[in-house]
């Protein structure tokens, strides 16, 4: 059924905070006025509760890791779509290890990490790099918001984390990154999720939404003044300055055009991809206790579907950004 | 006016008061004495209606007696009787705004402004008309029992129930309340039941002493038998001067030793 | 010499009692801040007052960039108008159930053991919950602050209500007046210092759910703030904000017990 | 008919009542829960009670795949120690402190306003500094709930030690005891009861604080579980193990009020 | 024994007690009346330590008073004067415990057992025997006092202070407790002072009655002012019999009506 006003959610991280920018300076309203809707955009501080909500219906779509997008959504029945792929990241998630300067060095120690997050995914492809297994390391759950202070005690030897957690630990006297997410291109992906059957009965939702995003990707990668301007308002909104945002930009892959996105989704790894993750989900229990074997959850590809095909639960659907490539929004 | 039918009263199984028999006629100023814990004031509390009797009746005008308390019956207990949030005057003028509406307790403002000329007037004759506006905390334990009284005056109750009113007083404000509440008494034709430990204020107040205590004793089970009426006395209004036979008065302080005896 | 137990300081001598501890805990803060900046002149964790001064004067005299608002002052404001929104429903509530619970014997069969239990539950363990049911808006931040601390202040004040003595319900009730008049102009006037004093035992309770429901979902208050810089282990900024929530909570705790002792006289001088 | 104030039920209307709000409240979720499963039966935010039967029946008799443990048993275990140890230093720290400040008049000048400040401090704010001081292992937990609930025990001893009536002190005083003696045999025993009392209206914050503190680092206990399955919504155990919370709370309170009654019958029995 | 030279007692500007000379014999029984508010017992504070003289001094045996309470002084109260949280028998053995080892309280085996007699003999006499393994909630009021009685006596304190013991109890069980005291008094060669609002008992107890009152008035300041010892009788032991003259007695009921009076 087709409606007017939505709700879209996401959280403060250095590929989303554009989110944050659209709101306060009317990009938001501008695009969903074109299409004579509204669009109601809100900041949730604690990442896994904005995905909770629009898990239970509380929101339209939400910005998400395609890890998350399949374990708390897609394994949750509900049928999301990858509706802009933003980013990937590019180093932004790594391990530190402090006092020690190789990954082989992790071996026996407690690894202090968000558990079943991307971090635990970094941890456990980092691992497989080096021939080693989740088992030969303790993981010991540690909430992002204590990461920090956490890491500056001597009982934590071992964490992984995410930006701006990751510079702020890294800039500790003593501390080497030994392993980051740059070594795995690709695999941790940054994404805007909408629930797909609004989207169906909504394009014009979909629509408002990718036009509103690459506008602003426009702005943001523009080296001049305006370009300054908005990432500067950015990097006040996630609580640092122009400098530490910026390096925090470094490290990820944003995809400032429609066909860089395009390149990324069209792309067969992206199938295998999801593979990895799919069964580390699975192996984890993440995919619920009736799921029985990690292809169970269907994901749908451009160039195919993994897993189950009658139970497609997430689609990477190139659609819009399509439309947004070819100017036609 | 009241007809008591063999008022029995247990608690589980044991028995407080049995075999109540009498009658009480307007205007009677009844006195009660008996050992402690003997059942006085779960007497006054079935008049009262707060206690349902076990066995037998309680007629008013040959009616049975409501099961609640009303505004027939008024209520002086020993302590806690006032409301202490409440000024002097205002512990009187909420007597007639509860009558006058019951659901609320609001009056409007002429009202409230004849209730509170009604509530001085009754001030001033329990002689509290000089502290208006304190509150209970601010008055001595005296003042307090004749607050407490004033408000259970005010709506003119047919039937006074007092129980212990004096004993947390000073003996001589107690002789100041004494000579309060027998004019009040004259005065307003009050049907009054008093519970007291003192048995010369006992003979000093009353028209009729009434005395509980067991007739029949269980030495193994104490609690088996209750306590019954086991004196009621006319007194002779011209108080004191002719006690009834040093004889009898022995008697009674016997039976209801050690806690009521003649003070001093 | 006097028994210890005897012995009491004199005006003058109480004071520097009183201010010792707190000089020695500063001189403890001062000497371990300058340890650790002696050691990483970058360490995050104990700033010096210098530091402290500087981001303070930022956030206290500066229009943010971002939203041209003095920050502090922002999230100062935002963060009493929750709680005061959240203490204001959360003593209302308490107050309706735990009078009728406390007075009438038939509603407190019904929902004094529902009561107990809700009393128990953890509030923060149900949050997914409380947010699909409440949306993210200012509601859900309310009611968090609600559903932490009304059940302790509903059964405060049943407690209050049962230790008023029968005496005065007899009483009432031979003055002829019936069930809501007693409740309203017997019990409600006599719980109303009562229930000032559960929201003072309540206080801390409410500025750690607030804290918690901005950490959440907000974007400003002085849980938020915190929140916020938690990740860069801004001390210089969470310092400060504490010492402010400190104060405040002990600014309000002290207000209510003015009002209480001005509003109620007869409740403080020995009650009955 | 009788004012609705002098109603009270019998017995068997009185089981009737008391249950009534609950099975409301269970028909209520069965009715929600159905309505939102027929929507999308994978749905997890209100599963069925068969989802929490197969669930449950899993992690309280099936070893877990990773590690072998009984994961029910294990996290109740783990959280209950931690509990156990953070309420018997808080108790005992308080019960020192409200002791000494509640009694010797010296001691209360130089640390009662200490006391109250420290009281006023929301604990979750100061995380990075008790982390730093007390490390993150098993330590820091337990310091967490002592830190959350010590000052308000404390408070309520001081308190209550200051009630106890200075004729006592003075008699005891009369017959020749210094104040050692004083504090250990006439303070100490009657602060006893009043100390369990202090307790069992501390131990909501406390678990408050345990399932907080597992929230930040931990690898078993109650509260980490909830968390951790908060990453998928997993409902299905979050409210199976949020009433096994309710009810442990229960039971502990139930159980410490038993022993106070059995421990110190004077206290009860009207006191003085 | 006790000498008492110019005393003076003031709160703030509130002069509460002035000029006060007296001195006292070992063995004198010293009952003291005034109304209410007047200062018996900050006097009596005084004698214990609890309070200091604003002026003047207080000489036992020529030396000044220890300013805290310590074990030659006994007290009783009106209340609380019992550990609530002892059994009757501990009650009295605290006291020998606190005495033989003031820091710990603690008593060895062998000592203990000794205490423990002497405990279980003072209880014989005053009658409490039968309630050694009680807690004072399961006593009656004058229980409760005969055993802040034995408690204050197991020491032997050379003076006893009794700030209105008995003003709780009702008439007859006071009447036991004039028996007891005068006996211990008589047996253990006490100085005892003692507060009452009972002229009666006053003067049926003591060797000698203090009466306190203002002998200066300022209307507009009554605190300007203090309280004094108007009179100072020596009672003849055969009491009640030859009270001295009729006037006076109405002269002190007059000055400190209404809280003091003949009981009854
Ligand atoms: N609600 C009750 N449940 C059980 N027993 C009760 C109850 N109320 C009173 N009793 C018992 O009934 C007996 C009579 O009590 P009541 O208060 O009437 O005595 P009383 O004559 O007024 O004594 P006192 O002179 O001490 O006031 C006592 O043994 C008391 O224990
Ligand atoms: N600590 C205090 N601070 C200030 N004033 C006090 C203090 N203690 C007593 N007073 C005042 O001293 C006066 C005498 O008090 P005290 O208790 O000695 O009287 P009292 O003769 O024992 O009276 P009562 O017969 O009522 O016991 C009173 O006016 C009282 O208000
Ligand atoms: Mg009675
Ligand atoms: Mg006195």
């Amino acid at each position: 059924d087709t409606k007017k006003d939505f709700n879209v959610c996401w959280s403060i991280y250095v590929g989303w905070m554009p989110w944050g920018y659209m709101k306060d300076h009317g990009i938001i309203k501008k695009w969903a006025d074109k299409y004579g809707i509204s669009i109601d955009v809100t900041q949730i501080n604690d990442y896994v509760e904005s995905i909770n909500q629009y898990t239970a219906g509380g929101f339209d779509a939400c910005a998400m890791t395609n890890m998350d997008a399949l374990t708390i959504p897609a394994a949750g029945g509900v049928d999301s779509t990858a509706l802009i792929v933003g980013d990937f990241s590019n180093g932004n998630d790594g391990v530190v290890l402090k006092g020690k300067d190789k990954l082989t060095d992790i071996k026996g120690q407690n690894v202090n990490l968000v558990e079943l997050s991307v971090s635990h995914y970094l941890l456990a492809r980092a691992l497989e790099t080096v021939g080693m297994k989740e088992s030969d390391v303790t993981v010991v759950n540690t909430s992002d918001a204590d990461m920090v202070a956490a890491y500056s005690t001597p009982d934590v030897t071992a964490t992984v984390t995410w930006n701006p957690l990751l510079s702020t630990i890294t800039q500790m006297p003593d501390s080497h990154l030994v392993f980051d997410s740059s070594k795995i291109p690709g695999e941790i992906i940054d994404l805007m999720v909408a629930n797909t059957q609004t989207l169906k009965d909504n394009p014009d939702f979909g629509k408002a939404l990718v036009g509103a995003w690459y506008e602003t990707m426009a702005l943001m990668s523009d080296p001049g003044p305006d370009g300054q301007a908005a990432r500067e308002a950015m990097a006040t909104a996630s609580g640092t300055d122009l400098f530490g945002f910026e390096s925090q930009l470094e490290t990820t892959r944003m995809f400032y055009t429609p066909q860089a996105a395009l390149g990324l989704t069209r792309d067969a790894e992206l199938k295998a991809t999801m593979q990895h993750v799919a069964e580390f989900s699975y192996e984890h229990g993440l995919l619920g206790d009736g799921a029985p074997n990690a292809g169970f959850i269907g994901v749908e590809t451009p160039t195919g579907i993994y897993g189950s095909d009658s139970n497609v639960k997430l689609r990477f659907d190139p659609t819009y950004m399509q439309m947004a490539a070819d100017k036609q929004l | 006016m009241l007809q008591i039918n063999n008022l029995w009263k247990s608690y589980g199984d044991q028995i407080v008061l049995e075999r109540i028999h009498t009658e009480v006629q307007a205007g009677d100023f009844v006195t009660m004495v008996g050992a402690s814990g003997c059942g006085k004031s779960t007497f006054l509390k079935m008049l009262l209606g707060t206690e349902v009797p076990s066995k037998g009746q309680i007629l008013l005008d040959g009616q049975p007696l409501a099961a609640e308390p009303d505004a027939d019956r008024g209520i002086v207990f020993q302590q806690y009787s006032v409301f202490p949030h409440l000024s002097v005057l205002d512990n009187v003028i909420i007597a007639c705004a509860f009558s006058q509406s019951p659901w609320t307790g609001w009056l409007g403002r002429t009202r409230k402004a004849a209730a509170r000329q009604a509530a001085e007037a009754m001030l001033d004759k329990v002689g509290l008309s000089h502290a208006l506006q304190r509150y209970p905390h601010e008055l001595s334990g005296g003042m307090k029992q004749r607050l407490a009284i004033a408000q259970a005056l005010m709506l003119k109750p047919r039937i006074l129930l007092l129980d212990e009113p004096f004993g947390a007083l000073d003996p001589g404000i107690r002789a100041d309340m004494h000579e309060l509440v027998l004019g009040l008494w004259r005065e307003h034709q009050l049907t009054v039941f008093m519970v007291t430990h003192d048995l010369k204020e006992a003979f000093y107040l009353g028209t009729r002493l009434w005395v509980f205590d067991k007739v029949r004793h269980d030495p193994q089970a104490p609690h088996r038998y209750g306590a019954s009426l086991t004196y009621d006395l006319d007194i002779n209004r011209k108080r004191g001067s002719d006690l009834q036979g040093a004889a009898l008065l022995k008697d009674i302080q016997a039976r209801t030793a050690p806690t009521v005896a003649l003070a001093g | 010499m006097k028994r210890m137990i005897n012995l009491r300081p004199d005006r003058s001598w109480r004071m520097m009692l009183t201010l010792l501890p707190f000089a020695l805990l500063l001189l403890v803060y001062i000497l371990s801040s300058d340890a650790r900046l002696a050691l990483n002149p970058n360490d995050k964790l104990l700033p010096s007052f210098a530091q402290f001064a500087s981001t303070m004067q930022q956030m206290v005299f500066e229009p943010s960039k971002r939203t041209g608002e003095l920050l502090f002052w922002q999230d100062t404001f935002s963060s009493l108008q929750r709680l005061g929104l959240g203490i204001l429903i959360a003593a209302t509530l308490g107050l309706v159930i735990g009078l009728l619970t406390g007075a009438l014997p038939l509603v407190s069969a019904a929902f004094s053991p529902l009561l107990t239990v809700v009393s128990l539950i953890p509030p923060m363990a149900l949050l997914p919950i409380l947010f699909i049911v409440f949306g993210l808006g200012e509601l859900s931040k309310v009611v968090l602050i609600v559903i932490g601390i009304f059940p302790f202040i509903a059964r405060d004040i049943q407690k209050r209500a049962q230790e008023i003595p029968a005496e005065q319900l007899v009483k009432s009730q031979t003055l002829g007046a019936a069930t809501p008049a007693i409740l309203l102009r017997v019990l409600l006037p006599q719980l109303m210092p009562r229930l000032i004093d559960a929201v003072r035992l309540s206080l801390g309770a409410g500025w750690l759910f607030l804290i918690a429901a901005e950490a959440i979902a907000s974007t400003d208050g002085l849980g938020y703030r915190i929140f916020l810089v938690r990740r860069y282990l801004s001390m210089d900024v969470i310092l400060p904000y504490v010492a402010w929530i400190t104060l405040l909570a002990f600014l309000v705790d002290w207000l209510l017990a003015w009002a209480n002792r001005r509003l109620y006289p007869w409740y403080h001088q020995g009650g009955l």
